[in-house]
């Protein structure tokens, strides 16, 4: 992601992204690093740990899609999980709410 | 170009509005003869008598409730539709009630022969040459950004969008759901669509089926609740329609609206969408110079 | 009377891997599966409207491969020859494939492309004998 | 926004200078000059006016922003299919000509440029960057 990015600044739908824990959580019992999840997010959510015991991490997690959860689709061994969509909606309308 | 036509009503003897969806039908073939009528309790237990018409016809299937048992019995099956019906969202929209009486009052009387007649109206208008196509294609106006040479277009009134860059198209209670130009655009060629499963309940935000370029694979996030009525088909054999068309002959699934009142507001309509769009294309040209 | 011959005419699309495909495919029909029975011919002077090129076509079997819906082969050579004897949709055998993703990348082109080119040239040299064991003429 | 320029290669199936332009043009636009250039679908000139934008895209372009055209031979269709839907082109550069000034390079063939031909291509791509550059200082 180039520097002209500013994650303060993104909004989705009216509520700053920083508000919405919206994005993936890596079970690492299940992770065999295959990196597919990696390969495919074009929003450079996951990154790559060359000769640490976690050899991947989610580092930019403010750029993950809310309500995408697409990367789990290509997670073999299951290992990627997401929030409750229903929650984040709730979330989401009462953020909104709150600042009419 | 095959121009026969066939009507199923849902033929409820338990209601007034379903004795309405039997009579709208009488009506249908009274005024047209060539059309063909299909008993649903019969298509129910030996649909092989209906095999022949039902392939070579465009139907029209009407529903007197919520169970939607005429949809219900050719929803498994690839039937081209002319038009479907909902009794219930007629009424409303000529301002007739039946009242509940299961032999039709004059009301009930009034409100079969104005949908036959909008009926009859609309098959003249398609001429019956567009009639294959199952959701009548309207033109529409648009708001329209050209980048190099691609065009954006987001449609101006009747849309709403998410921030998905999927649409949802209500038409009273049901609604058309698809991608944006701007996604289809993103993704490129599609190849392959995974359909949802008719019958399905969905919420506003789940990801109802899936497709899939060379490039990638993405869900299809639901701008709105609901359950899945119908499916468009059409999509397995021409994916390239979402891709070509994807506000009309791309529509995706057709929902059963749920909380629409509610949905709505976390959604954007024509004029929102376009801006939201714009900025994010402007972000993406901005990061790629600043790349460069 | 001269032996007919199946003019294989790629779109050659430029922007995508799909007219690619049209494009190898046309060279494995003609270098390898059909060489006796198949010749190329270059869609850009079908285009411009090339006399000897024309003729050519109009005397022989015409056979058009498209990567897109737009279908520029077809449409071209309709529009100046004013018939086309069989068409292919390079999508088409990349559907029938799912397991054979296209490379995105174009120059050289890459191993599933180059497989999918081979599966799509068998049936274009396939559809070339049929058109032309076929003594009825179409016309 | 700057304008960008159209990059329109002849990719004639029958010649090698087809097969050269094209390659040409996709170094062009994915290596030397992507945010400054575009290709765009020759045939797709002539096809145009298809399902909604379709060839339109191509044309409109054309008219509203420099194009280059990259030829394999002397017929120039490239050239002659922008100048009748679109208008004049900025520049026209000669596939043929500039293998002839480099008789020390031998592409294999049309199928397969080689190593040799790539490099041709290469040749090929910087003068099409060239006048991309030359482009951009008259505006």
């Amino acid at each position: 992601m180039s520097e002209s990015y500013d994650p303060e600044k993104e909004t989705f739908m009216g509520v700053p992204r920083k508000k919405i824990p919206w994005w993936p959580t890596i079970d690492y019992v299940k992770c065999n690093f295959c990196m597919e999840c990696d390969k495919f997010c074009p929003h450079d959510v996951y990154a790559r740990i060359e000769g640490e015991e976690k050899k991947l991490i989610v580092k930019n997690q403010y750029n993950c899609v809310v309500f995408c959860r697409t990367c789990a689709k290509t997670c073999a061994p299951d290992a990627l999980s997401f929030p409750n969509k229903r929650e984040i909606t709730k979330l989401i309308k009462k953020f909104r709410s709150e600042n009419k | 170009m095959d121009k026969k036509l066939c009507v199923l009503p849902c033929n409820g003897i338990d209601k007034s509005l379903g004795v309405v969806a039997r009579t709208v039908a009488l009506k249908l073939i009274e005024k047209e003869p060539e059309m063909n009528l299909i008993c649903p309790v019969l298509l129910n237990t030996s649909d092989e008598r209906y095999e022949t018409i039902l392939k070579e016809s465009n139907i029209v299937i009407i529903d007197g409730c919520m169970t939607r048992c005429a949809t219900k019995l050719v929803d498994e099956r690839n039937q081209k539709i002319f038009k479907r019906i909902f009794i219930p969202a007629m009424s409303k929209q000529f301002k007739i009630k039946p009242g509940t009486n299961l032999e039709l009052n004059e009301n009930g009387q009034k409100l079969a022969e104005k949908i036959s007649i909008e009926i009859i109206k609309e098959l003249k208008a398609s001429e019956y040459d567009e009639i294959s196509i199952e959701k009548k294609l309207e033109e529409f106006d648009f708001y329209e950004i050209t980048v190099d040479k691609y065009y954006f277009q987001v449609p101006k009134d009747g849309y709403f969008f998410n921030e998905n860059d999927c649409w949802v198209k209500p038409n009273g209670n049901t609604a058309l759901i698809g991608i944006s130009d701007y996604l289809q655009n993103r993704v490129s060629d599609i190849m392959f669509v995974e359909l949802p499963k008719v019958g399905t309940e969905i919420e506003q935000f789940d990801d109802v089926g899936s497709f899939e370029s060379v490039k990638t694979v993405l869900d299809l996030i639901s701008p709105c609740s609901g359950r899945i009525i119908s499916v468009n088909k059409d999509l397995k054999e021409h994916p390239e329609w979402m891709n070509q068309d994807p506000y009309r002959k791309g529509w995706f699934a057709e929902l059963e609206l749920k909380n629409f009142d509610e949905d709505w507001e976390l959604l954007m309509d024509g004029s929102g969408y376009f801006k939201y769009m714009k900025e994010t294309i402007t972000k993406e040209k901005e990061e790629m110079d600043f790349k460069n | 009377m001269s032996k007919k011959k199946g003019y294989v005419i790629p779109c050659s699309g430029i922007g995508k891997v799909f007219g690619s495909i049209g494009r190898e495919t046309a060279y494995i029909v003609v270098n390898e599966l059909a060489k006796d029975k198949a010749d190329l011919e270059c869609l850009p002077l079908i285009v411009k409207g090339k006399k000897e090129v024309i003729e050519a076509l109009k005397e022989n079997k015409i056979i058009s491969i498209d990567g897109c819906p737009l279908k520029c082969s077809y449409n071209n050579i309709m529009d100046k020859v004013g018939r086309v004897d069989a068409q292919f949709m390079t999508t088409d055998i990349v559907k029938e494939n799912r397991d054979l993703k296209p490379e995105p990348y174009i120059i050289p082109i890459g191993e599933n492309t180059k497989e999918l080119s081979k599966k799509l040239a068998e049936k274009v040299a396939e559809k070339i004998n049929e058109l032309l064991e076929n003594k009825v003429e179409v016309e | 926004m700057k304008k960008k320029v159209g990059i329109i290669a002849c990719s004639g199936e029958k010649l090698l200078g087809g097969t050269l332009s094209r390659a040409a043009a996709r170094i062009v636009v994915k290596k030397l000059k992507p945010h400054d250039t575009i290709v765009l679908c020759q045939p797709l000139f002539a096809a145009g006016g298809l399902e909604r934008h379709g060839g339109q895209q191509e044309r409109n372009f054309a008219k509203e922003h420099p194009t280059i055209t990259i030829e394999g031979c002397e017929e120039l269709c490239s050239k002659i299919a922008v100048e009748r839907y679109s208008g004049p082109v900025a520049a026209t550069i000669r596939v043929d000509e500039i293998m002839k000034a480099h008789p020390e390079f031998k592409p294999k063939s049309r199928e397969d440029l080689g190593k040799d031909g790539l490099k041709l291509a290469e040749i090929i791509a910087e003068e099409i960057a060239k006048k991309v550059d030359e482009l951009d200082k008259q505006r």
